[in-house]
């Protein structure tokens, strides 16, 4: 039964895992965004299966939170922003995709590396997803690093709010409701100053690339 | 004795189904199109019409254009006879393991690329600079979903790995398993100039990677390279179905275990060429400075598969 | 004098007396004759000593403590380690002898014979002595003796520009070295009289682990700068296509295994087992070696400097055997690690093999077609059938294909970068993975660049007058080819029989510490450490040639109407050579590829007519590949020790009262600090 | 999804080959038994355009498509001349095609058999007695079949191919063809 319970939840990090590769490696940002959905769903079904095999009531209502919001709600903040600034031009990233997709292998196994003392010290069956989440956690850090766009900026900041809720439900089979609604609550306020930010961006330089805020120091 | 006979059937099996493989994947895509298509077994009638065909060759070509197309098809046929098709190979006469089988094909690609630029013509040469291109990045990507299969297994011999997963089922289940899967079916979709990489029907030479090799071959010798080729796609496809599902291949020499495990690796093989047609039918051709990208990340999948293996451990 | 002192002092003899009577002799012919004459005496009486070795499996001493008595005397010992690598120099010897007999007739008139000869048989005589050095001071001997002779023949043909210039950066290189030797093997020598290799390897058991890593790396630093692993790897693509084929041949084939033979003396013999990280740093070396050499490799359009980075890649696979051995040692693995050092001695026996002959081959085309460069090269397998068939079987071997040795060696090296990931360490089990997708890459490149190699120089129609009227060379240059070829099939199919003499070698050097894994089986297979995974390139040869018999026999059997026309180019009229594919065209989508790491110098610039901007005259763009590590890693050491020169120069006064000035301020310190010391 | 839904609602859109007006194909030579019996099933094309409008290359276009689907006959359209069986040579053979066109035809291996589709082709149509033109194609090379029209209809133009090769299109393996 545990056998079967960490292979679920291994399975359920490393495809959240895998869609974080798809923003390195796609160049289209509506691909971006079905990307997140994915992984805020696989989040909720990870979470899902720690709530049944832990038999933790509460978490069952933090899945069912993800899914709503992050599911549902999120995704479709971010299509209404793509629509308005979408039709941008393709804006080379710093690190070319080859480049970027092996770094990210590179931080996946410093985050293997990393994690390995960790493991050592919890015995709860879903250790095994505890360096997936750190790996997530540091690919979505690169993301942010290493994009021009400002969405996929964006993206990437969320992903690492997914890593974050990875982690506490993996490591620790989810913290408890009050503080995973804080966790949350000033995500989506991050969230909602950023479009406001984007925005601006937009109007002022009239495209998103980040880049062009370094004009404004002289 | 049996068992020397067993593997002489099973590869006799495998180059008689090579065909009607590509055949079922052309008449799959032609119903996807919305055209009836040809039968399944239309390659069977060209290759048949090309050997009645004379063979013309060109005058600045020389001895390795006319020996290539045997080595194309040897390669093919000897991979063939180590791969775990309908029995798993075992026993004194293997004469090789998954590296083998991979530097075998090389072999193979090897000689086809000279050949290619044996014409003179530019498309010879465009095609064989490009293969040797896809095929080098291609390497990594086999070599460690081959260290992600022989780490859970032990070694790199089929029937170690064969044995391994059969004995324990819920290893199938495990990521390292399916992120190898995916690597080395991106890696099929390379090798064997597939759509997103190549595509094996179009008519234009400069978009062409494996065809553009053989645009000089005529009669019996395209005929060869062109069974090769299917015998390559065959092997490809029968390695990814075998490693990662391996049930219902034949691990005695029993005539019911043989027939179940030739029943199972047809429907395996419908099912992964179904899957190969409708991406076919779904994805448009890569540019060609775009396929590293995705053997890049067919190379990360396959890192990720090697490092799960140890988390496992 | 038993059986074993006749075949050193033959060795010895017919060196020296090719070497003196070639630098007397009356005519250049006469000078060729003799040259190859003495090394055919010497090596062969080098090839006897090593197999005696090989047969007793008793090391052989042999001292002369007068001779030089302060230094130790010269010593001489021969154990299994040292006859291979000495049967390896002899071996290759042989066939580059008699081929140097007609290559170097084309330097009758402009260069001089006897130099040559004399330098030849120096250098093969320096090159057999290292494996058989006992002692520290023959073995610095040896080593000094080998790279000044071999100097000399790279700067053969000096009156090229580019041939001083290599020749300065090989002494340089060679000598940067030698200079790190020195400090190591006093390191590790425990006092100022036991210099013989016994007494350090007694001592090296002794010495505290921070100066026993030390000893280390200055030999990896040292035994590397000769072996060409890549940050020290710069004079190798310099000097070997300065130097005559047959001498790039030797030093390609033997002379960089020698830096092999030296650090797996010191590293495994003496050191035994040591930390992880030599592993790791040995195995870094490798793994930048392998991928650089083979990237460079690719981008090259001069056949002799492509077969140099070509030897700079095969070094890095060597070294990659070589360091997933050490790695394996140092987790207490001792059969595995084995495994490992037999791949990598297995791969340095290939690689001599192949490499002579491609460099010998290169030599035939060089002679004939004039050029090195292969943009003007191709259609000379039209001109040079055998040259070209037994080049094939070169590239081939090199680009490790099945029937042939280069791919038994590189699946042994694959088997053991294998084993180190059942060690349960992270950095281990994460860097063996690595290393394994490091090296299939390699090969897969390495794949690439040898079918442009032969593809475009041979292939296809003649770019240039000279390849147009290339013809056959003298049949001993091909005989020996031939040779050289069987060799690589032999060696090829019957790796299993050769892993298991190079197993005994290993076992010799570890008395007593466990029996080497069963790597072979009825000679025919080859064995995975654990036994289970098999391959025998006998069956694949054996399986391949069948099927190609049956299909060919059906096809002649059928019956098969051939007809020649000419090559289909859309119709156009005349199908001429400028519509092949170049080198350089042919290199392209991976030197697109690779470009970061390439980091290619582009220049693009557009001349207009002087009436108006818009009407374009001209567009050149060239697109050059400079070895950035070069300019990243030499030019400040170079500028630096220029600037330090300048100062330095300032003490040069001109005034012999401050000369005296200097040697009274030089003795008054050395008293002062001798009195302070004490 | 979308694709495949639509793909699952279109289902085959192939028609059976209908009989059009048998005047619109001639046979100039009859191919022998032994190459009509080897390309019986399976039959490579290699078009060249020698100097057409391009009205015919439209019209043979559509032969690959749903619609017409040349390939349910074994028929498929190929790169090289050297993997060709069938020449369709369209338009009427200017002075520039000339030599190419003679050079694919070299090119094919035997046996091989030229069809030359529409009027320029067959008697040069409008283009005839202009400066730029040779003639029509079997001035060139060897013709065995040609179909008139300007341009003519796909349906005309496959069963020009099939009875080129003898291939009666109710005896040939598609079902509920009528002849």
């Amino acid at each position: 039964m545990n056998a079967l319970f960490s292979q679920l939840v291994m399975l359920g990090s490393s495809g959240m895992l895998l869609t974080a590769l798809i923003v390195l490696w796609r160049k289209s940002v509506p691909s971006y965004i079905s990307a997140y959905r994915w992984q805020a769903w696989l989040l909720a079904a990870v979470t899902a299966t720690v709530a049944y095999f832990a038999g933790d009531r509460q978490l069952f209502a933090v899945a069912a939170a993800l899914v709503a919001l992050k599911g549902f709600a999120i995704p479709a903040l971010l299509r209404t922003m793509q629509q308005r600034f979408g039709a941008q031009p393709q804006i080379k990233p710093y690190v070319n995709t080859e480049t970027s997709l092996c770094v990210a292998g590179l931080l996946v196994m410093f985050a293997y590396v990393l994690a390995r003392p960790w493991m050592a010290v919890t015995h709860l069956p879903t250790r095994g997803g505890l360096p997936l989440a750190m790996a997530l956690l540091f690919v979505s850090l690169f993301i942010i690093v290493s994009r021009r766009k400002a969405i996929t900026q964006v993206i990437g900041f969320l992903m690492l709010e997914n890593a974050i809720a990875l982690l506490a439900v993996v490591g620790t089979y989810g913290v408890p409701l009050l503080v995973e609604v804080g966790v949350f609550l000033d995500a989506l306020m991050g969230f909602l100053v950023m479009q406001i930010f984007v925005y601006h961006i937009h109007e002022t330089f009239d495209t998103i690339d980040v880049e062009q805020l370094t004009h404004l120091r002289h | 004795m049996s068992r020397f006979l067993a593997l002489v059937v099973q590869t006799l099996v495998a180059v008689a189904l090579a065909p009607a493989l590509t055949g079922f994947i052309r008449w799959l895509k032609a119903r996807l199109q919305g055209r009836r298509g040809a039968p399944p077994w239309q390659p069977y009638f060209e290759i048949r019409k090309l050997f009645g065909k004379e063979a013309v060759v060109s005058h600045t070509a020389s001895w390795i254009f006319t020996a290539t197309p045997f080595v194309v098809f040897s390669t093919a046929v000897v991979v063939a006879s180590l791969v775990p098709l309908v029995v798993v190979p075992s026993g004194p006469f293997v004469a090789g393991d998954l590296f083998a089988a991979v530097y075998l094909l090389l072999l193979g690609t090897f000689f086809l690329a000279l050949a290619g630029l044996d014409t003179g013509s530019p498309f010879g040469g465009m095609g064989a600079s490009r293969e040797m291109t896809v095929v080098a990045l291609t390497e990594p990507t086999v070599a460690l979903s081959i260290v992600a299969l022989a780490l859970n297994a032990g070694s790199t011999s089929f029937s170690q790995i064969v044995a391994h997963t059969l004995a324990e089922p819920s290893a199938a289940l495990g990521s390292e398993h399916l992120l190898a899967f995916a690597a080395l079916f991106i890696v099929t979709l390379a090798e064997t100039g597939r759509l997103p990489v190549d595509n094996p029907s179009t008519h234009l030479e400069l978009t062409m990677i494996h065809e553009a090799m053989v645009l000089e071959y005529s009669g019996p010798y395209l005929a060869l390279v062109e069974w090769g080729a299917a015998l390559k796609l065959l092997i490809f496809l029968a390695l990814a179905a075998n490693l990662f599902v391996p049930w219902g291949i034949a691990l005695s020499f029993s005539p019911v275990a043989l027939l179940i495990g030739l029943v199972s690796l047809i429907v395996k093989l419908a099912v992964l060429s179904a899957a190969v047609a409708v991406l076919e039918t779904r994805v448009a051709k890569l540019r060609l400075f775009r396929v590293p990208e995705l053997l890049s990340a067919s190379f990360v999948l396959a890192l990720l598969a090697v490092m799960s293996t140890f988390l496992a451990r | 004098m038993n059986a074993m002192g006749v075949a050193l002092s033959v060795m010895v003899a017919g060196y020296a007396a090719g070497a003196c009577l070639a630098a007397l002799a009356p005519s250049p012919r006469a000078a060729r004759l003799i040259t190859a004459l003495g090394a055919l005496v010497g090596g062969s009486g080098g090839l006897a000593a090593a197999i005696i070795v090989f047969a007793t499996r008793s090391p052989y001493d042999v001292a002369f403590p007068n001779l030089v008595a302060a230094a130790g005397g010269v010593v001489l010992r021969l154990d299994l380690l040292g006859a291979l690598f000495l049967a390896l120099v002899a071996a290759i010897s042989l066939p580059a002898a008699v081929y140097g007999i007609t290559y170097t007739a084309a330097y009758e008139g402009r260069r001089s014979l006897r130099v040559f000869g004399l330098m030849f048989n120096g250098f093969l005589l320096g090159m057999c002595l290292v494996p058989c050095a006992g002692n520290v001071f023959t073995f610095l001997l040896a080593w000094e003796f080998m790279a000044v002779t071999s100097y000399f023949l790279v700067m053969t043909e000096s009156d090229h520009p580019e041939t001083r210039h290599a020749g300065l950066w090989y002494a340089a290189m060679t000598h940067f070295g030698f200079v790190l030797l020195v400090p190591m093997f006093l390191l590790m020598a425990p006092g100022a009289d036991q210099t013989s290799f016994a007494d350090l390897r007694a001592g090296a058991a002794l010495l505290p682990a921070a100066v026993r890593s030390g000893v280390f790396v200055l030999a990896l630093v040292a035994f590397g700068s000769k072996a060409g692993i890549v940050p020290l790897h710069v004079w190798l693509p310099r000097a070997h296509p300065a130097a005559p084929a047959h001498v790039s041949a030797l030093m390609s084939g033997v002379m960089i295994k020698l830096g092999v033979y030296g650090l797996l003396r010191v590293a495994v013999d003496f050191l035994g087992t040591g930390p992880a990280w030599w592993g790791g740093l040995v195995l870094l070396a490798g793994s930048l070696s392998a991928l650089g050499g083979v990237l460079y490799a690719l981008a090259e359009n001069d056949l002799k400097r492509l077969l140099a980075y070509s030897s700079v890649e095969n070094i890095g696979i060597i070294f990659l055997g070589i360091g997933a051995g050490l790695v394996l040692e140092s987790y207490g693995l001792h059969a595995l690690a084995l495994v490992g050092f037999g791949a990598a001695l297995l791969h340095s026996v290939n690689h001599a093999c192949f490499k002579a002959l491609l460099f010998l081959a290169t030599g035939n085309v060089d002679h004939q077609a004039h050029t090195r460069n292969m943009e003007q090269m191709g259609g000379l397998i039209k001109r040079m059938p055998q040259t070209a068939t037994l080049f094939l079987i070169g590239s081939a071997a090199a680009a490790a294909l099945p029937p042939l040795n280069g791919f038994a060696s590189e699946w042994m090296v694959f088997q053991a970068l294998l084993s180190g990931a059942q060690i349960p360490r992270p950095e281990v089990a994460i860097g063996t993975p690595l290393a394994v997708g490091v090296l299939a890459l390699t090969s897969g490149l390495a794949a690439a660049c040898f079918v442009k190699a032969f593809g475009i120089s041979f292939l296809a129609m003649p770019r240039s007058e000279g390849a147009a009227h290339a013809t056959e060379s003298h049949w001993s240059t091909r005989a020996v080819m031939g040779v050289l070829a069987a060799g690589c099939v032999l060696l090829g199919l019957a790796a299993p029989r050769a892993l298991g003499g190079l197993s005994r070698v290993l076992v010799s050097l570890s008395p007593g510490k466990s029996i080497a894994p069963a790597q072979t089986r009825a000679g025919v297979w080859l064995l995975s450490p654990h036994g289970i995974a098999q391959v025998s390139p006998l069956l694949i040869a054996a399986l391949l040639t069948s099927v190609i018999v049956v299909v060919a026999a059906v096809m002649r059997v059928r019956g098969l109407e051939l007809r020649h026309a000419d090559t289909w180019g859309c119709g156009r009229i005349r199908q001429t050579p400028r519509m092949e594919y170049t080198s350089s065209a042919f290199a392209e989508p991976l030197r697109r590829i690779f470009s970061e790491l390439y980091r290619p110098a582009e220049d693009l610039s557009v001349s207009v007519h002087a009436e108006s901007p818009y009407f374009v005259r001209s567009i050149t763009y060239t697109s050059q590949v400079v070895p950035w590590i070069e300019t990243a890693f030499y030019d400040p050491v170079i500028r630096g020790t220029r600037a330090l020169a300048t100062h330095v120069r300032r003490l040069q006064a001109g005034s012999v009262h401050v000369y005296l000035l200097y040697i009274t301020g030089a003795l008054v310190v050395a008293l002062a600090a001798a009195w302070w010391f004490e | 999804m979308r694709l495949f839904s639509k793909i699952w609602r279109i289902g085959i859109a192939t028609e059976p080959l209908l009989a059009g007006d048998p005047a619109a194909i001639d046979i100039g030579r009859a191919l022998e038994r032994r190459v009509t019996r080897l390309f019986g099933r399976a039959l490579a094309i290699r078009l060249v355009d020698a100097g057409s409008c391009n009205g015919c290359e439209l019209e043979i276009a559509g032969l690959a498509s749903p619609i017409y689907d040349m390939e349910r006959f074994g028929l498929h359209f190929v790169a090289s001349p050297r993997h060709a069986d069938l020449l369709l040579a369209t338009g009427p053979v200017t002075r520039n095609m000339e030599i190419p066109l003679r050079r694919t035809y070299d090119a094919m291996p035997s046996p091989k058999c030229v069809v030359a589709i529409g009027d320029c082709a067959k008697t040069c149509g409008v283009f005839a007695g202009s400066y730029a033109v040779v003639g029509p194609v079997d001035s060139v090379i060897p013709v065995d079949a040609s179909v008139a029209g300007c341009p003519p209809e796909p349906s005309d133009i496959l069963r020009g191919i099939l009875q080129a090769l003898d291939r009666r299109p109710s005896r040939s393996h598609v079902h509920a063809v009528r002849g």
